[in-house]
């Protein structure tokens, strides 16, 4: 089945970054700059020891939601190529959770659509974490009010 | 009908993942306040939530939005992704 | 031999965006976000087709250069690991030039010093691009005031 | 001795790679007004040249820098790598 969104996955299965961007890249002699961000899952997170880490997410909505913040990351700079790849299903520390990669014919545009994407992503894309601590205890991770602050700083 | 869905720790909150329900809700408001009849944990979960995050049809919507048959209405907490 | 600093490579060789981000991040679990930028030949400058790129740079003082600018991306954020990869010799369109990746606990560090470290290097790091166009005819591509603009953002 | 190195498009100008002198300058300067006594188009490439670009022992420096035996010296254009 052709995807809808043929720039946006959700997937379980790991994604090989050299292997992405040089698909990102196809077609492009006009390339000149590639910024990729790889969200990874750390093994601490507000002081406790974190051993496995769950996403879940609204499936269609998530799709709807990256293709909006991809298009706009599209109007706002000029961009040859960008994707984002985010992951769901139960994670160890160190797993490679999100990718978001984007390609520009000059560095500056790449580089702040990218963190753009990031920072919308962050904030807009539903997907949630739960994670689980020494003894097995679990938590729903908290929205974070730095989150919110890193996304209005592209407030037009 | 309508479609309702809940996520994450409001699905876990209320043992609910989604359900069907009759499409006689003006806005979300009006079923917010139909669901919170059913007592705690709804009311404290949907009504007395102002971190509450609302989707009707796959983007995000308020406590006003409009909802009609056929419409899929989604509950969720703040999203943690990335 | 073991080269004097292990985060920065000079070579002529081709990298591997994956398996450099993986040396980069073995042994950090409380990494979280990685960032990295990957500069590639365009198949046009200024309005006309390039054929051949060739880099030529100033062996001792590049690595030196290099060093400085990332321990500096260091002393400005909190990063756990980063690297710097640039090559040398004779490229075609759209071969991979340089690789800098940083890994950070939070993500904005990482963008920010990935970000910086190019826009230093490339206005303080002693390489030289020269330009092979339709006919043969070979130019040395000129400085950029833009660049010189975007290292100056950086002043503190 | 002094060990000077030119770079890209001034090592072609001057057709020169590298070259060994004498320990003689005090500065920079004194030794590129030296060069310049070698005509054109030395005097160009290193004294009329506002954007000329000087590294003494792998540091960037100016004209101004002082300058002893031993010591290795670049002339190179404004940088262009990344």
């Amino acid at each position: 089945m052709k995807p809808s969104f043929p720039f946006i996955n959700i997937q379980k299965e790991d994604f090989d970054l050299t292997s992405e961007i040089a698909t990102l890249r196809q077609g492009y002699k006009n390339i000149g700059a590639v910024v990729s961000f790889v969200g990874t899952v750390r093994d601490m997170n507000e002081g406790e020891n974190v051993s496995i880490l769950e996403l879940e997410h609204y499936p269609g909505m998530t799709e709807k939601a990256l293709e909006k913040i991809r298009l706009e990351a599209h109007q706002r700079w000029k961009l040859e190529a960008s994707l984002i790849i985010h992951r769901i299903g139960q994670f160890s520390p160190s797993d490679q959770i999100v990718l978001v990669a984007v390609a520009s014919q000059h560095r500056e545009n790449a580089f702040y659509a990218t963190h753009f994407i990031m920072d919308y992503l962050k904030t807009n894309a539903p997907f949630w974490k739960k994670e689980t601590l020494p003894g097995g205890r679990t938590r729903w991770v908290d929205s974070r009010v730095s989150d919110k602050e890193a996304e209005q700083r592209w407030a037009t | 009908m309508i479609h309702i869905l809940y996520f994450a720790h409001l699905r876990e909150r209320l043992g609910q993942t989604e359900e069907k329900l009759p499409a006689i809700h003006a806005t979300v408001s009006d079923l917010l306040v139909d669901l919170a009849t059913r007592g705690e944990p709804w009311k404290e979960a949907l009504v007395d939530n102002s971190s509450l995050q609302i989707a009707v049809n796959h983007d995000i919507a308020s406590r006003e939005t409009q909802i009609k048959a056929g419409d899929e209405i989604a509950f969720f907490p703040p999203v943690t992704g990335g």
